[in-house]
């Protein structure tokens, strides 16, 4: 298969989590919108480290997923706090840091 | 060797000092200060004893200078110069800024950041004036400008914050644009060195180096480049001076600022503008500053006649003394851009003059505010009876300021406007009508507050009613004389200050060669 | 040749379709499990694209470790309470927000299309170690090399990375006394 | 030639310094003492130079003496020095004799004025400016004694400053003078652009091109009418009169507005280069001289009557000068200074002795009273009007006629106009001193009866308030009144000797007696030998017509007031126009004053209120403006956010996407 179609199937996911971020008012969804948007990054470098026979690619897949893990962890720890302090989760709330 | 970092840096670290002395010990804090400014004095008198022992140009060797490398790629070192023009100017601001702390003992609030503040203030203009390099002549330019906007802002008057706002607004304009030309200077400069062949020219902002037509890397830039950085140099300097459409900021800042701090302002600071068109603009701009002195001869006649005529219907006293002071500014400018040798040592011997002038005058419009509380002219009149010391002391520095015949303003004035006289007639005469107005609007201050009938209602007449007013204590009386002293002497015998200030407007003028008449 | 088309392209509908229901259903619990079927197919992807490796770390790590982490927050969280009640206070976030993922779909995939082809395996520049070692056709023995060779200082950044966030989520995790 | 000139000048110096500082504790005597010994030292030292001048022959009578190095800008380098020669010399006696009599009976006059010591102090200080601008050896020095004279002027008239009458004349008069002194600034710059030197040595023998000689003449000649209060700039000594009146007699009569006609003395090379110039001066002299006289026939303060014929007898001067004959010009100043002094000595002893009373309508029939003061005072008319054994008889005629023979010899029909206005002047001088002597001395007393409201006119009240001003008790009554203490009638006696013999110092040629002039062969030869010689026929006729017309103008008043004063109210327009002096205060004020000061009024409100204020705080409304609007970029929801973002990224992917 043509590298092109992997890449064009990476942009079609990373957009989905873009509108997933940009629609939905549930952090819970919008992080995994953002989880989303991680993996269509890695779906391109593993394609592209299979085009180019190279390791790097995979390299950065491997690193990305850390990256995410560790921001999971944090998100998820974040959001809980919010919503014992809050009982509601609801993105557009939280707008102190208003203008 | 470090004479001149000392002089700078001393009234620095004195003000520094001065914040770790215990905030309640007023008394403490005004004498140190006291005795530190009179210490920079000496130390200032001892500078100009060791310059008059070989009276030197900018540029030889034995030149009072140091040097020390900063950013040697960038061409910035940390030098220091001095010449005759600056050297009086010091000896100017050191004598001012120790008589105008000496004035200030009845500051009240905050006294440790006031002192600490003129002290500072004084500093930045020692290193304005000594400064041999464009980059250290900025900092100093605006090390000189924060002390001021804390003083106007924090001591001043009811509208002190919208005074000190505007004050900042436009010298900060006008600074920034100067930065913009010094840094563009730097680049043209090398720029026209590597076209002249000197191919191992790096970029650099010493002084020495860019005047210096004999130096290996000297380029010389062509007319229009001179012009726009022309355009931004003067845009600093025109606020300080200030010439006419820049002024607005001044009746504001003199009127609001408590009256020492006017003094000095007025007696130093708006010197910095003048001797940066002359130490700065025109050496460095020859070509430029010929197309452009016409401009600024206009602008000075027209702020001459203009704020005179504006100083006659003045009810505040502070700001008629601005508008005079204006007026005064302007006459310097027109004697400095008139290129001749006696327009220009004019104008430099009348910032001396203007200087200590004005300072009397505000310094006793300090005093009555502080006795009367109320700075409208209407309410006084009639005080002479009263309070004769103050009257005749005033009295001296208001014929002084309108040019009396035989006091120090005279000499600087006929100096200045014969040199615009033989530069362009018309100039020269509009310029001389100035006599006119000052008088007329010198005696309506001078009427107004001490001669005629004692105003019937109004702040002064219940102070009258209530205890009468004192008379120059002992404090204020020894503030004051040693500037009268000076109006009589430099009026009496001008040639001291001559011998110094002459050699040096030669020196400094000889890059503007055939263009600058004897 | 035909059935890696075939099975790309069933793979290609079937993580689209899980991904849209990602942000597409109501329940959060729903969109969690439609974001694992997700991590799945694309751990089919990583196979047909023979990177063995990534595909078992993707499944075990990412699909195991991760997305159990959100089931298990998830379902904490009030699962019942939909969003679609509430008040959208910006209405024009959604119509602005679906133009522009269409623009930058047409975007990327024109870019993808006109831009350079590339169809074979192009000669690695420069002088990395993965380079010599991607002889043996990018197994997990090459990747094992190239990980503790070329990439050693980010490998131990990343442990860095994940004992703060393990401090991080302590921090926050703790009951506010 | 011992020259003490340094001493004239420091004397007073010392004199006013001891005074200003000290002064108000010195007790009475101790102020007379400096403040007599101080200018009586300077006569001395005055006369003694006069005299070892006499001694040296003519031609080593002028000595120049450099005190120090002043001031040095480029090739511009001045010394101040001290120029004694003939002129100056002139100068020095009469400015220093005048003064000292006048220490004298200010003694007696200002005795019960609380500030004794301040007025004696300003007159030291009043004869070392005058003496400063006479012995000055250069044209700057002549300047600062200039303005120093103006201020001594403006410090004397504003002596009561307590009184807003006062106050406004001694500003209006240093302003005045500010002009004049602006007119000497430019023609010193005018010279120095010239001649490249401002000593008179150097200046005086340079020759100038036509165009600057008349510039430079003209701008002196501005300064001349500044000070001695000729057409244009004349209506501060009208005003000037609310000072003391030792202060009129030694200031406004005798020294300081004849500076004027010194400068011109002085200068004389300078105007004999431009014969335009001396038209103009003799001009406007002749024109001074009778319009002055015309006003001072109406007024009844008798210190104005004297202070218009002041300005009259100037005219004279700067004629005589017009004609080229500078040294009968000074031969009328001395002869002036002297019966002028007097003249108001006397009014002053008169408004004394009425405890301040200024109004020719409250006097009358002080002969019998002021016996001394009126003969002194009719001595003074007799030569102020030119009568013959008289010092103003010799003075006047010498100058009408060169007037007339200068007429003669250029053939110009202007002179012979211009000798007529003299003669005139001459006939109406005669009719208001003799109007005046009457007023005060003839007929009967009105000081109690005449109720002070009882006429209608506004402005007569004006000069009721003005003459009021003065702080005077109220009527004296009649039998009262006595003459003046000694201290004050010695110096008239002196003054009216000096008014008798003054004249024969002039020329005497009329009378077939040699040509023996001491003052023409004392001053140098050219300030005269350019003068016409008329022949003797001419100097007959023209002396002749001034005796007559003076003789009428007695006359004339003799008939009109003989028996006394009686202020008759005439309404015709003329009258009520010459009256109210020509309505020139009036005209300065709305068309001077009042628009500068409502010119600054309306630019302190709109240039500088609205335009340049507005400016400033309309910028920062500019920027507080657009940081309004920035802000409501920050909506606080997470999404716009991130909305901003894929923003930022669609633009780049499609820049890239286009540029291919």
């Amino acid at each position: 298969m043509p590298l092109s179609a992997y890449l064009i199937m990476s942009a079609l996911l990373f957009t989905i989590g873009v509108i997933g971020v940009l629609i939905r008012r549930n952090p819970l969804i919008i992080f995994m919108s953002i989880e989303l948007m991680l993996n269509a990054v890695n779906l391109s470098f593993v394609a592209l480290s299979h085009f180019l026979d190279s390791a790097d690619g995979q390299m950065f897949v491997f690193l990305v997923l850390t990256v995410a893990a560790a921001e999971v962890v944090v998100g998820l720890a974040l959001i809980v706090s919010i919503y014992r302090r809050r009982h509601n989760i609801d993105v557009d709330e939280m707008n102190i840091m208003r203008g | 060797m470090f004479f001149l970092s000392a002089v700078i840096l001393f009234p620095l670290l004195g003000g520094l000092a001065l914040l770790f002395f215990p905030r309640e010990q007023v008394r403490a804090i005004r004498m140190t200060a006291l005795g530190l400014a009179l210490i920079e004095l000496l130390l200032v008198l001892g500078l100009d004893l060791a310059y008059l022992q070989n009276s030197v140009s900018l540029f030889s060797s034995s030149f009072l200078h140091e040097s020390w490398r900063w950013f040697p790629d960038l061409g910035i070192n940390y030098s220091l110069g001095m010449d005759g023009i600056s050297l009086v100017l010091v000896s100017l601001t050191a004598l001012l800024t120790a008589i105008c702390i000496g004035a200030s003992f009845r500051i009240e609030s905050k006294v440790k950041n006031y002192m600490a503040f003129m002290l500072l203030f004084e500093s930045g203009m020692l290193g304005v004036f000594l400064a041999s390099n464009l980059f250290l002549f900025y900092i100093f330019w605006e090390v000189m400008l924060i002390p001021a906007y804390f003083l106007l802002g924090t001591w001043g008057g009811e509208r002190r914050i919208y005074a000190a706002f505007k004050f900042v607004i436009y010298t900060s304009v006008g600074s920034f644009l100067m930065l913009v030309g010094i840094i563009a200077i730097g680049y043209y400069h090398q720029l026209a060195a590597v076209a002249a062949g000197g191919t191992s020219c790096g970029y650099t902002l010493e002084l020495s180096q860019l005047l210096n037509t004999s130096a290996t890397c000297h380029g010389v830039l062509d007319g229009t480049t001179q012009l726009w950085l022309l355009l931004a140099f003067a845009a600093a300097f025109a606020v300080k001076v200030p010439l006419i459409p820049f002024h607005s900021w001044l009746p504001d800042a003199y009127s609001e600022a408590p009256a020492p701090v006017t003094a000095l302002l007025a007696g130093a600071m708006s010197k910095t503008g003048v001797y940066g068109f002359l130490r700065l603009c025109i050496p460095l701009f020859p070509q430029a500053i010929h197309t452009l002195a016409p401009y600024i001869n206009v602008l000075a006649v027209v702020g001459i006649l203009y704020c005179a005529v504006l100083a006659l219907m003045q009810t505040d006293l502070k700001r008629l003394l601005g508008y005079s002071s204006i007026s005064h500014l302007g006459v310097i400018m027109l004697g400095l851009f008139s290129f001749t040798a006696q327009g220009m040592t004019g104008s430099v011997l009348q910032m001396v003059n203007h200087g200590i002038t004005t300072a009397v005058l505000f310094l006793i419009a300090g005093f009555l505010e502080y006795r009367t509380g109320t700075r409208r002219l209407q309410d006084y009149g009639g005080l002479a009876a009263r309070i004769p010391w103050l009257a005749v002391m005033m009295f001296i520095a208001a014929l002084s300021s309108l040019g009396l015949p035989g006091l120090n303003s005279f000499t600087g004035e006929f100096l200045s406007l014969l040199g615009a006289f033989r530069a362009n007639v018309t100039l020269g005469v509009l310029g001389t009508l100035v006599v006119v107005p000052a008088a007329w609007y010198m005696l309506r201050f001078f009427i107004g507050l001490m001669w005629g009938v004692p105003a019937t209602e109004g702040a002064v007449s219940a102070n009258l009613r209530k205890g009468g007013i004192r008379d120059l204590s002992l404090g204020e009386l020894g503030v004051i004389i040693p500037l009268i002293i000076l109006i009589f002497y430099i009026g009496v015998q001008p040639a001291v200050l001559t011998g110094i200030i002459d050699p040096s407007v030669a020196n400094t003028m000889q890059v503007l060669s055939s263009a600058f008449v004897k | 040749m035909t059935f890696d088309i075939v099975s790309f392209i069933v793979l290609a509908v079937a993580t689209t379709a899980t991904a849209l229901g990602v942000i597409a259903f109501k329940n959060a619990v729903h969109s969690a499990l439609s974001l694992i079927l997700t991590l799945l197919f694309l751990a089919l992807f990583y196979l047909q694209l023979q990177a063995m490796f990534i595909a078992v770390v993707q499944i075990l790590i990412y699909a195991g470790a991760i997305m159990v982490l959100f089931l298990f927050v998830v379902t904490m969280l009030a699962p019942d309470q939909n969003e679609s009640d509430l008040k959208d206070a910006i209405p024009w976030q959604r119509i602005v927000g679906g133009l522009l993922g269409l623009v930058l779909v047409a975007a990327l995939s024109y870019e993808l299309f006109t831009g350079a082809q590339i169809t074979g395996p192009k000669a690695a520049a420069g002088n990395s170690l993965t380079q010599a070692v991607t002889a043996y056709h990018g197994d997990t023995q090459a990747f094992g090399m190239a990980l503790f060779h070329g990439f050693l200082f980010p490998f131990e950044v990343t442990s860095l990375l994940i004992i703060v966030a393990i401090l991080g989520a302590l921090v926050f995790g703790r009951r506010a006394n | 030639m011992t020259n003490l000139s340094l001493w004239v000048l420091l004397l007073p110096l010392l004199g006013f310094i001891i005074l200003g500082l000290a002064g108000r504790f010195m007790p009475r005597t101790a102020i007379l003492a400096v403040g007599w010994g101080a200018c009586g030292l300077a006569f001395l030292c005055a006369a003694i130079s006069f005299f070892s001048m006499l001694a040296t022959p003519a031609a080593q009578r002028t000595s120049d003496q450099v005190v120090y190095h002043w001031i040095s800008a480029g090739t511009f380098s001045l010394d101040f020095g001290l120029l004694l020669d003939p002129l100056s010399m002139t100068m020095l006696l009469v400015v220093t004799g005048v003064g000292l009599l006048i220490h004298i009976y200010s003694a007696g006059y200002m005795a019960d004025d609380p500030s004794f010591w301040r007025f004696f102090a300003y007159l030291n200080f009043f004869i070392f400016a005058m003496v400063m601008l006479v012995i000055a050896n250069n044209f700057l020095f002549l300047l600062v004694g200039w303005g120093l004279v103006g201020l001594a002027s403006y410090l004397l008239i504003g002596f009561w400053y307590q009184r807003r009458s006062a106050v406004a004349a001694a500003q209006k008069a240093f302003v005045i003078n500010v002009i004049g002194d602006f007119g000497l600034m430019l023609a010193i710059f005018l010279i120095f652009q010239g001649a490249g030197r401002l000593d008179y040595a150097g200046v005086l023998t340079h020759t100038f091109p036509a165009a600057t000689a008349t510039a430079i003449a003209l701008l002196l000649f501005v300064a001349c009418a500044a000070k001695s209060a000729q057409l244009p700039l004349y209506m501060w000594l009208p005003d000037a009169m609310e000072g003391p009146t030792p202060v009129s007699a030694l200031i406004h009569a005798a020294t300081m507005v004849t500076a004027g006609v010194y400068l011109v003395a002085r200068a004389y090379p300078l105007f004999e280069q431009s014969p335009a110039a001396l038209a103009v001066v003799a001009g406007i002299g002749g024109a001074t001289a009778l319009f002055a006289a015309t006003i001072a026939l109406f007024q009844l303060d008798i210190k104005r009557v004297l202070a218009y014929s002041t300005i009259s007898q100037l005219g004279y001067m700067f004629m005589a000068e017009g004609v080229h004959n500078y040294s009968a010009g000074i031969f009328h100043l001395v002869t002036h200074a002297f019966f002028k002094a007097l003249l108001f000595l006397g009014a002053g002893a008169v408004i004394h002795a009425l405890a301040g009373e200024q109004d020719m309508r409250k006097m009358g029939g002080l002969w019998g009273r002021l016996r001394v003061t009126g003969l002194t005072f009719l001595i003074a008319s007799l030569a102020i009007s030119g009568i013959i054994p008289f010092a103003g008889f010799w003075s006047k005629d010498e100058i009408l006629g060169s007037v007339l023979a200068y007429g003669n010899q250029t053939g110009n029909v202007w002179y012979y106009i211009l000798w007529a206005i003299g003669i005139l002047t001459a006939g109406m001088t005669a009719f208001y001193m003799f109007r005046l002597f009457f007023g005060i001395f003839a007929g009967d007393y009105r000081g109690a009866s005449v109720a002070v409201n009882d006429n209608t006119n506004g402005d007569v009240e004006e000069q009721e308030a003005a003459a009021a001003g003065h702080h005077h008790a109220g009527p004296v009554r009649y039998n009262s009144i006595h003459d003046v203490a000694p201290v004050m009638s010695i110096p008239l006696i002196i003054l009216a000797i000096l008014s008798v013999i003054g004249g024969f110092i002039g020329s005497m040629a009329l009378f077939g007696l040699p040509n023996w002039s001491p003052l023409a062969n004392f001053l140098p030869a050219a300030m005269h030998n350019h003068a016409a010689e008329g022949s003797l026929t001419l100097e007959w006729i023209s002396t002749g017509l001034s005796l007559l017309a003076g003789v009428l103008g007695i006359g004339m008043a003799w008939r009109l007031y003989g028996k006394g004063f009686a202020f008759k109210q005439n309404s015709n327009p003329l009258y009520q126009l010459v009256f109210h002096k020509y309505y020139v205060d009036e005209i300065l004020n709305a068309v001077l004053i009042i628009p500068v000061l409502a010119l600054s009024r309306t630019l302190s409100r709109y240039l500088e209120g609205d335009v340049l204020d507005g400016g400033s705080r309309g910028i920062s409304t500019l920027f507080r403006g657009t940081s309004t609007f920035m802000r409501r970029v920050q909506t606080g929801y997470m999404r716009n956010y991130a909305l901003g973002i894929l923003l930022g990224v669609v633009v780049i992917i499609v820049y890239y996407a286009v540029r291919g």
